[in-house]
């Protein structure tokens, strides 16, 4: 199989999202929110992907050429904002959660640490 | 388009393109924080300078507008050393080590 | 001659896009890694560039100077924030 | 006339709960005997109307009325009121009205009266329907509501007693719970039998004992009956349920809710009766229950105990009676639930007056009241007489038909039931002789509470009724109740039944010889209990049916408080990891589970370059150290932008320019964002989790993550089919731009857009609405220094004077152009925020706000609902113009100098759209600037 | 058609954004942190009450409009669907958002009692919340759809920590966490879904589901999936419901009541998406959630239910009753039949209202026993015992489903419309779960009325304008026992509709049914 | 609810009165800058330069304090010159500094004084300093005025000092004072 972009692309989405669940799933509101962060953007890929891989063809009309399809970039368009919107939000909810509390852990209590390891 | 204007751009890409690597190979090489920060500065200056102006060169040859490219340039031109000032400031702050002696008296508010 | 130029500035750039990504990863420095971050921008601007007359569009511009703007700004709030602990005061 | 029916259960319930209710508010001595008077009122008059439409039932018609409700779900407003319903609702309103009277001198002064008399009267309107109801739906609802008002009139005494909120619980959970399974019973029968209508069903009844679901219906049914006539084993929450005031134990506990199941097995005995699985159940679970409950009675030192379980036990002899295949049982039934009903009633009233006049119930250290209440002894000792079955009485009468029904049962079944039948006429010997003789005999009282006197003349008259009534019935049964159970009985059998015979003597036979040795009996068994093994210090049945039901409650209880916390423990990583969880299993199964194959498309690719495969490497090893280094919380944010700019990359390379340009602006301000966050918070994560946990989780996204990459592949290695021509065929004629993603962005998809800008607009707003009130203390810089270079950078300051109106033209720029190339409304604003918080960085926050004009969060939260309402009014606008909202218009006007300009209204929408990015992404960053302001 | 009559679908959507902005342009008079300033509370509740008046009205008349049969489909841009968003109507969408104004009114008036001005722009964020819920009952377009999922969540973020304290905010961080994880999940399912059929009007995604095999279908089925597991998570489906009781009770009571809402749209989306789109014309993907659905419902209900009766106050055992609530309506959701689904809506109906008014009635009783608040633990007594307790058993019993309350009748739907071999299923859990909804409740009702404290009453009665707010909560729940033959009807007709992919594709898509809608999309070609 | 007090007096804003083309030098660069971006000189263009030009200096007049009026067009062109060729001949020095892997650099920290007036001067020589490799303006100290410098390779500090000050911030200061 020869490499291609598609291939690149599609484990490097992959990677991005393992490494954002795992960061989601963490203990810490920073981190965590971090996570949700590069979630979102594998999952902007992802959405991205569904019209398939151009290159040199973006969708600015009157140029007599074929173009990549618009739709899914305009839906990722909306969710990237979408993202920003909600990952500000959460980012200063666990602001306010930390000065309520007096304590960043997500749970809003400190819990007993694991077993360290 | 014209076979000097193709070498001319050629030769910036080339310029370009060798001293962006150069640069980079600086910010790896030297020793302390404040000597790999000259080496960035490079990559800014001639670095992509040069390849900013081989793209306004190679646009105006293709009839496309050129030109916009110096704004880029100039951006950078004003920008990079505010951005290698401030990380100076921090690196003075954290107290990073430095081969040169900094100043005892260094003001620091 | 200008195919095989653009070709060696790619690769140069991108062989110092790895490069700085080496510094990124490794640090030491916090510092280290801001000014990184930064180069890739700066790198970045270069790509954009070379990839604009790679495909014939001048459509990359655009991304070309907002990265430059942006990328910028994001140095600076990281800069002021290992200097001064914060971004805004 | 027949729309009478619905008055009677009106009249209780909406006059009568409301005028009680309303009376008894206030707690005057005149307010009380107002309130006793409505709901006497209330009650004669409902004894009235029925004794109206009496003569029509008499003359052997059937008085119907039906109204729709839901007829859809069979559910209407069907009442019938035959010989049946007529007995019971006579027996319904008459012993009320007697409640009534007796409860108005019950009560004490501190004792609501509007609160009882309108909960009597809820009660009392249920009951009337259950009795009334021709849908047997209604009827469930009916019954229902009896287990609600007698919930609530059991726990009348809650807040000072805990039994009683013990009992009015268990009440309510065995025949609630009853209910729950009757209503699936019905909801069967009905669909057997193809309507909910009883006089539909009455003929159909042979196709329903036919059904399939003929043995589930019948059970389902019984334990609704069974629970509510308290049958073991669902017997134990009646004793319990003594706690109420003795009202309503003489009311509901005797003479009418308990006789609810009694009258719902006479009720459906046509449609599921005459069965050998009917007989067996029904008759066995009476059987069972009637001679346990009376043995148990005897042991009982509560007066009301006693009471409760013989109540107990005459239920179980109601039932035994409607089990048996017999149509003189159902004659037996009738005649016994309305003898039950006067002989019970009258002994719970004198239970209360005994515990009204002495302060206790208990039998122990009751003794000689005939000294103080002679008049109340000679009443008690009628009505006891009659629970006995002692001639003359009415309990004598229909024990005596009971012993012969036992008889005939015996030989067809076994000469156990008789045996059986004869111990049941010992025990009610024996505890109605304990009832008489330890309270009003048997030596001097014990240390009362109170000095008994005879109580106020009007509380024993309704017992002197009662009890005359029992004397009356007991001697002359023929011409007193004798046509009532004729109608009732022909209502129970659908068909006329055989000739009976009521009279007090039917000769020298073997049920007499049979009440002979119970009476014998009865009397040897107290003296023995009594003088052998003194029956005060026995206790009977340690292993109750309501030690099992606490038991079970409890068990549920702490099995639900131990289920929350062990899974919602408020764990977020949990709940996280069960989400992921989720929909890795679901896509795992669709994968593994379902029938279509996963394979790559055919798809042509894209060869890989040089510079591909470095920005690959380059984006794992960064995500690697994210994950690897997360814990140092600034290199994580660089590394997050560092994927961020990646990503951006990769969008500019494969076509996509306004998106690089959106993640990229994006990717910037949220690392400022974060970074300001972070300012707040502790530099570094600690290490804490385990190592199962991190492998759980690292499986997690690992699964997690080539599933995605997977699903990635598979979409990626075919060609797709897509509406996507549309727009571009029709963004330049129809929406005048070029940009064909922007077209759709302002246009096509406007509506989404327009979502997506209300969004951030809310985030913003949201945000101030949380930080409010939030200053928080910043901590030292790590190592405890203080924080170097007080003094913004002069190159910084200078820097962002020249930057910002660059910026401002490049945003105006890309605005502009947005429409017909990448650019737009929402990168423009993104730029021209950045500028300003760059400002923020440079100059102060408080400076920048000065010269912004003012206070941030007002002036922000403005420009937000500027851009919110623009975009909505372009919208409009074509409304009014009569077209659908966000309807675009655009022209090319031709201007004298200027040349062509593409005028659209979408130019303004996606003006709107700068507007509200600008105004929110500044305020986001201004309350959190303003949060993180050292507290004065 | 009048212009009114034209435009009245968009209006549920544009009004409340209108409002919100004027609100927000308008200030709430809470600028400065020690008092509020009075005339701009009162103009600001004013123009909130006013506008949920109209949009009740507006609500009424569209569902009044959807009654008649036909759906009405609204072209936003005036563009052609598939290609446009565009909003559909039908019996369904226009019921739920005349129960969405109907739950809003009251619980605003209730919030004017003084929740209102315990942080910033309350009602600017109702009206947010509003849009985003009518936006979702009334799109047609699955994109959209997570739109105003996205609206009403956000919304719902900032009103969920209304009133701040430190416990709304333990709660806040880990909702907002599992809701962007799921918008996740959302957007990769609606990726997939548009990776294979190139659409994402979900009228004519009905259309074109069932003609994929192979791979292509499994890539639907697993975009379909990931649908089931976001709705499950935003309707509490069991076991993604644990984040739902400890939220409900931390919020602010007219906010708690609102969010009654909430879980309704996952439940809404599921109707929509599984019930229609993976429905009986999916090929090979067809009945795509029943698997899972029916016996989680069934499961979780117990569960749920069983999570009430150990619950330590009122609150949190509503919380746990909304759980089982809503599996009992996805119970009903997973039996695929118009009857069952009718029993889905009316029960919806019912749980919706119900829920609130719960809510709303335990804050009243809190309200009056001090200290204690909520809690399930002797406290003084109410001081309006009669009024609080005839509120809160009317509820209560309606909640266990006793008759002849609403939730009587929809139990009843549910058990009707139960046959088959899941029947018993079905049955046995529809009454367990009312059985132990009983106890707990009962458990509650005497631990708040009965086991109190020999101190006199509380001398705090609740003010006479949340009771009324309360009641009126009420009030609208008994409507549903005594209009319940007209809105069987109603909802028979409405899971006809539902059920009508055909019927539904001629109306949005044209007399073609969207036929050449989608077209393969290959460089060069088709341009 | 308690009722607001009345509102505190309006401070005075903090801002100097606003001028139309208050700022040449700016609203040409902007001007230009706009013609740049636009990739063309049609009428059209040119007068939304002008537009650009004069508004956006005017509205964001607070943040950018007042106007510079440059002195001596033609030094500052020589200067542009100077730092060009000064930039591309230290680039090569510096590209054999780190190309060079046996070569040793001596970095050194350096002070270089300023007598410069204005802000903007200062930021100017700080940035020429930058820009030409091999030495970095890491600290503007205004209470001292003088700049931090660090030279990558400097074994003759003094001699650094010196044509900075020369070379640079001479010309700067008779451009701008
Ligand atoms: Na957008
Ligand atoms: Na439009």
């Amino acid at each position: 199989m020869n490499l291609s972009i598609e291939f690149l692309l599609a484990t490097g989405l992959g990677w991005v999202t393992a490494c954002g669940i795992y960061l989601m799933l963490r203990g810490r509101t920073f981190p965590m929110v971090l996570g949700l962060t590069v979630l979102s953007y594998a999952v902007n890929v992802f959405i991205f992907a569904t019209g398939r891989l151009w290159v040199g063809l973006p969708p600015i009309l009157g140029q007599d050429r074929p173009v990549a399809d618009p739709l899914p970039q305009a839906l990722v368009l909306t969710a990237i904002v979408i993202g920003f919107a909600t990952t500000g939000l959460i980012l200063e909810m666990a602001l306010r959660s930390r000065h309520e509390s007096g304590t960043d852990h997500v749970d809003g209590i400190e819990r007993q640490p694991e077993a360290r390891g | 388009m014209h076979p000097l204007l193709e070498a001319v751009i050629a030769f910036l890409l080339v310029v370009g393109g060798a001293f962006s690597l150069i640069g980079v190979i600086g910010f790896l090489r030297f020793p302390d924080f404040f000597m790999r920060l000259h080496g960035p500065t490079k990559a800014s200056t001639l670095g992509v300078g040069g390849l900013l102006v081989a793209s306004m060169l190679w646009h105006w040859g293709m009839d496309q507008p050129a030109l916009r490219e110096l704004l880029i340039t100039l951006f950078l031109f004003v920008t990079a050393p505010v951005s290698a000032n401030l990380l100076a400031q921090a690196a003075l702050h954290l107290r990073l080590r430095s081969k040169a002696a900094i100043p005892e008296d260094l003001d620091r508010r | 001659m200008i195919v095989w130029a653009l070709d060696f500035a790619l690769v140069a750039v991108a062989i110092a896009v790895a490069l700085t990504g080496w510094r990124l990863l490794t640090g030491p420095e916090p510092t280290d890694r801001v000014l990184a971050l930064d180069t890739l921008y700066i790198n970045t601007v270069g790509l954009v560039i070379l990839l604009g007359m790679r495909l014939g569009s001048d459509l990359l511009f655009e991304a070309a100077l907002v990265i430059a703007m942006l990328g910028f700004i994001g140095t600076v709030a990281f800069a002021r924030f290992l200097a001064r602990g914060d971004v805004i005061e | 006339m027949n729309d009478l029916l619905v008055a009677i259960i009106l009249l209780p319930l909406l006059p009568g709960v409301l005028l009680c209710h309303a009376l008894g508010r206030a707690n005057s001595p005149a307010r009380r005997r107002a309130t006793a008077w409505a709901a006497g009122a209330v009650t004669l008059t409902a004894l009235g109307l029925l004794l109206l439409l009496a003569p029509a039932v008499f003359a052997g018609q059937t008085l119907l009325l039906h109204l729709p409700w839901v007829p859809d779900i069979g559910l209407n407003i069907g009442l019938r009121l035959d010989g049946l319903a007529l007995m019971f609702a006579l027996l319904i309103t008459s012993v009320g009205s007697l409640i009534v009277l007796y409860a108005a001198y019950y009560l004490g002064s501190d004792d609501p009266a509007g609160k009882f008399f309108a909960l009597l009267m809820l009660f009392m309107a249920a009951m009337l329907g259950i009795v009334v109801s021709d849908n047997l739906l209604l009827l469930v609802v009916f019954w229902e509501l009896t287990s609600i008002s007698s919930f609530l009139l059991v726990g009348y005494w809650g807040p000072q007693r805990a039994d009683a909120r013990a009992g009015a619980r268990m009440a309510l959970a065995v025949t609630g719970g009853g209910g729950l399974a009757l209503l699936a019973g019905i909801v069967l029968l009905g669909q057997a039998g193809g309507s909910f209508e009883l006089s539909v069903l009455l003929d159909r009844g042979d196709a329903i004992r036919a059904h399939a679901n003929y043995p589930l219906i019948l059970a389902l049914i019984l334990v609704g009956c069974f629970t509510k006539s308290a049958q073991v084993p669902f017997h134990f929450w009646l004793p319990e349920a003594m706690a109420a005031p003795t009202p309503v134990s003489a009311y509901l506990h005797s003479a009418t809710m308990v006789k609810a199941g009694v009258f719902l097995l006479a009720r459906l005995f046509p449609l599921i009766g005459d069965t050998t699985a009917f007989q067996y159940a029904v008759g066995g679970a009476g059987l069972v229950t009637l001679v346990f409950a009376a043995y148990v009675a005897v042991f009982k030192h509560d007066l009301k105990g006693l009471l409760a379980y013989s109540t107990i036990s005459h239920l179980g002899l109601l039932v035994f009676l409607l089990g048996l295949n017999s149509p003189l049982a159902k004659v037996a039934a009738m005649f016994h639930v309305l003898n039950h009903a006067t002989f019970k009633a009258s002994l719970f009233m004198t239970a209360g007056i005994i515990d009204h006049e002495t302060g206790t119930r208990d039998m122990r250290r009751l003794g000689g009241l005939v000294r103080y209440l002679p008049w109340t002894a000679t009443l008690a000792m009628v009505a006891a007489a009659s629970m006995a079955g002692i001639p003359l009485a009415n309990g004598f009468l229909s024990k005596e038909m009971f012993f012969d029904e036992a008889l005939r049962a015996g030989n067809r079944i076994s000469m156990v039931v008789p045996l059986v039948a004869v111990v049941f006429g010992i025990c009610s010997v024996a505890y109605s002789l304990r009832f008489i003789h330890d309270v009003f005999f048997n030596g001097p009282p014990r240390d009362l509470p109170r000095v008994p006197h005879e109580p106020p003349l009007f509380m024993k008259v309704p017992v002197a009724l009662l009890v005359v009534v029992v004397v009356v019935v007991g001697v002359l049964p023929a011409v007193t109740f004798g046509p009532l159970v004729a109608v009732a009985s022909t209502a129970v059998l659908n068909q006329a039944p055989p000739e009976f015979k009521l009279a007090l003597w039917h000769g020298f036979n073997l049920p007499l010889l049979m009440s002979a040795i119970a009476l014998v009996g009865g009397l040897l068994m107290y003296w023995a209990l009594q003088n052998r093994f003194d029956l005060h210090l026995q206790h009977p049945a340690r292993v109750t049916g309501r030690l099992l039901f606490n038991r079970g409650l409890d068990g549920l209880t702490s099995l639900s408080r131990r289920l929350t916390q062990k899974t919602e423990n408020g764990s977020v990583q949990r709940y996280l990891a069960l989400l992921v969880g989720a929909a890795v299993v679901v896509g795992a199964w669709a994968f593994i589970a379902g029938d279509q194959p996963s394979t790559a498309g055919s798809r042509e690719l894209l060869p890989a370059n040089l510079v591909a495969v470095l920005l690959w490497l380059l984006l794992v090893a960064t995500g690697g150290a994210l994950v690897l280094g997360h814990r140092r919380r600034v290199l994580a944010v660089v590394m997050a932008g560092g994927i961020g700019l990646i990503t951006a990359i990769s969008f500019e390379a494969l076509s996509a320019p306004d998106l690089a340009l959106t993640q990229l602006s994006v990717e910037v301000v949220s690392s400022a964002l974060l970074l300001m966050a972070l300012a707040l918070l502790p530099r570094t994560t600690p290490r804490e989790s385990s190592v199962r946990r991190r492998t759980r989780d690292g499986a997690l996204a690992l699964l997690g993550g080539a599933g995605v990459g997977w699903l990635a592949w598979l979409m990626l290695t075919r060609d797709h089919d897509s509406l996507s021509w549309y727009f571009l065929e029709q963004s330049i004629p129809k929406g005048g731009g070029s940009n064909a993603v922007n077209v759709i962005l302002v246009d096509f998809r406007g509506f989404d857009t327009f979502g997506e800008i209300t969004v951030l607009g809310i985030a913003a707003i949201g945000v101030l609405a949380m930080l409010q009130g939030m200053r928080v203390r910043r901590d030292p810089a790590p190592g405890g220094q203080h924080w170097s270079f007080a003094q913004p950078s002069l190159m910084l300051r200078m820097a962002a004077r020249f930057i910002l109106p660059l910026a401002l033209a490049v945003s105006a720029y890309l605005f502009w152009r947005g429409h017909n190339l990448p650019g737009g409304g929402f990168i423009a604003g993104l730029v021209t925020a950045a500028a300003l918080v760059l400002q923020y960085m440079a100059m102060g926050q408080s400076r920048a706000e000065a010269l912004l004009g003012g206070d941030a969060s007002r002036l922000f939260t403005r420009w937000i609902a500027a851009g919110l309402a623009i975009a909505a009014t372009t919208g409009i606008g074509a409304m009014l113009l009569g077209h659908p909202f966000l309807t675009s218009a655009h022209a090319h006007p031709y201007l004298p100098l200027i040349g062509g300009v593409g005028l659209a209204t979408a130019a303004l929408f996606d003006l709107g759209v700068y507007i509200t990015v600008v105004g929110a992404t500044l305020l986001l960053f201004a309350t959190l600037g303003a949060a993180s302001k050292e507290s004065p | 058609m009048t212009w009114l009559q034209g435009q009245l679908p968009v209006l549920p959507v544009v009004l409340p954004l209108i409002t919100a902005a004027l609100l927000l342009a308008g200030g709430d008079g809470l600028d400065s942190p020690e008092v509020a300033d009075r005339r701009a509370v009162m103009r600001t509740r004013v123009l909130s009450l006013s506008s949920i008046a109209v949009l009740l009205g507006i609500s009424a008349a569209l569902a009044v409009d959807a009654a008649g049969g036909d759906w009405r489909v609204y072209r936003l841009g005036e563009w052609q669907a598939p290609f446009g968003i565009v909003l559909t109507i039908d019996r369904l969408s226009a019921a739920m958002v005349l129960l969405t104004q109907a739950v809003a009114l009251p619980v605003a008036a209730y919030a004017c009692g003084g929740w209102d001005l315990r942080g910033r722009h309350f009602h600017a964020l109702l009206h947010f919340q509003l849009m985003g819920l009518n936006g979702a009952f009334l799109t047609g377009d699955l994109f959209n759809l997570f739109v105003f999922f996205e609206v009403l969540l956000i919304a719902s973020y900032v009103l969920l920590v209304h009133g701040q304290g430190r416990q709304r905010f333990r709660v806040g961080v880990p909702y907002v966490a599992l809701n962007l994880a799921a918008s996740g999940l959302f957007l990769i399912g609606v990726a997939l879904l548009y990776a294979v059929t190139g659409t994402l009007n979900m009228a004519d995604l009905a259309m074109r589901v069932g003609r994929f095999t192979g791979t292509e279908a499994l890539l639907l089925q697993v975009g379909g999936l990931l649908l089931l597991v976001v709705f499950g998570f935003k309707a509490a489906l069991v076991p993604l419901h644990l984040w739902l009781p400890a939220t409900y009770a931390a919020a602010s009571p007219p906010v708690a009541a609102l969010f009654a809402l909430m879980t309704k749209v996952g439940v809404y989306a599921i109707l929509r998406v599984h019930g229609v789109v993976f429905g009986e014309g999916a090929g090979v993907s067809a009945w795509l959630a029943a698997d899972w659905l029916l016996p989680l419902a069934l499961g979780g209900s117990l569960l749920a239910a069983l999570g009430a009766l150990g619950a330590n106050s009122l609150s949190r055992m509503i919380g746990w009753l909304t759980i089982a609530s809503v599996g009992t309506i996805l119970v009903a959701v997973s039996l695929y039949t118009p009857g069952a689904w009718s029993a889905a809506i009316y029960y919806t109906l019912h749980s919706t209202l119900v829920m609130a008014a719960l809510f709303l009635v335990a804050d009243l009783i809190a309200q009056e026993r001090g200290r204690r608040g909520d809690r399930l633990a002797m406290a003084a007594p109410v001081a309006q015992p009669a009024l609080l307790g005839s509120l809160l058993v009317l509820v209560a019993a309606s909640v266990v489903g006793l008759p002849p309350l609403p939730g009587f009748i929809g139990k009843l739907m549910i058990l009707q419309a139960a046959t088959g071999p899941s029947a018993p299923w079905v049955w046995s859990a529809v009454l367990l779960v009312g059985f132990v909804s009983l106890l707990s409740l009962a458990r509650a009702g005497s631990l708040v009325f009965w086991k109190v404290a020999a101190a006199p009453p509380s001398a705090q009665r609740a003010r006479s304008g949340l009771v009324a707010a309360t009641a009126l909560v009420v009030l609208a729940m008994l409507g549903l026992t005594i209009a319940a033959a007209p809105l069987k009807r109603y909802t028979d007709a409405a899971a006809a509709q539902l059920a009508d992919r055909e019927g539904l594709a001629r109306a949005v898509l044209g007399p073609d049914a969207g036929a050449g809608a989608v077209r393969p999309y290959r460089a060069g070609e088709d341009r | 609810m308690k009722t607001r007090p009345p509102p505190p007096a309006k401070t005075a804003p903090d801002r100097e009165t606003r001028r139309w083309f208050g700022h040449p030098a700016l609203s040409l660069v902007i001007a230009a800058s706009w013609l740049l971006l636009q990739g063309s000189v049609e009428l059209v263009h040119i007068l939304w330069a002008v537009i650009v030009g004069l508004v956006l200096p005017w509205l964001v007049h607070g943040f950018i304090g007042a106007g510079l009026r440059p002195r001596a067009p033609w030094l500052a062109l020589r200067l542009l010159g100077v730092v060009l060729r000064d930039i591309v001949v230290a680039n090569v020095a510096v590209a054999r500094i780190v190309l060079n892997p046996r070569k040793d650099p001596q970095p050194a920290w350096v002070r270089v004084p300023y007598t410069l007036q204005e802000p903007l001067a200062v930021m100017l020589l700080a940035t020429i300093i930058t820009n030409t490799p091999g030495t970095v303006s890491c600290v503007v100290d205004e209470e001292r005025r003088e700049i931090l410098v660090h030279a990558l390779d400097a074994p003759d500090p003094q001699a650094i000092v010196d044509d900075i000050v020369q070379r640079y911030e001479q010309p700067l200061k008779e451009i701008l004072g």
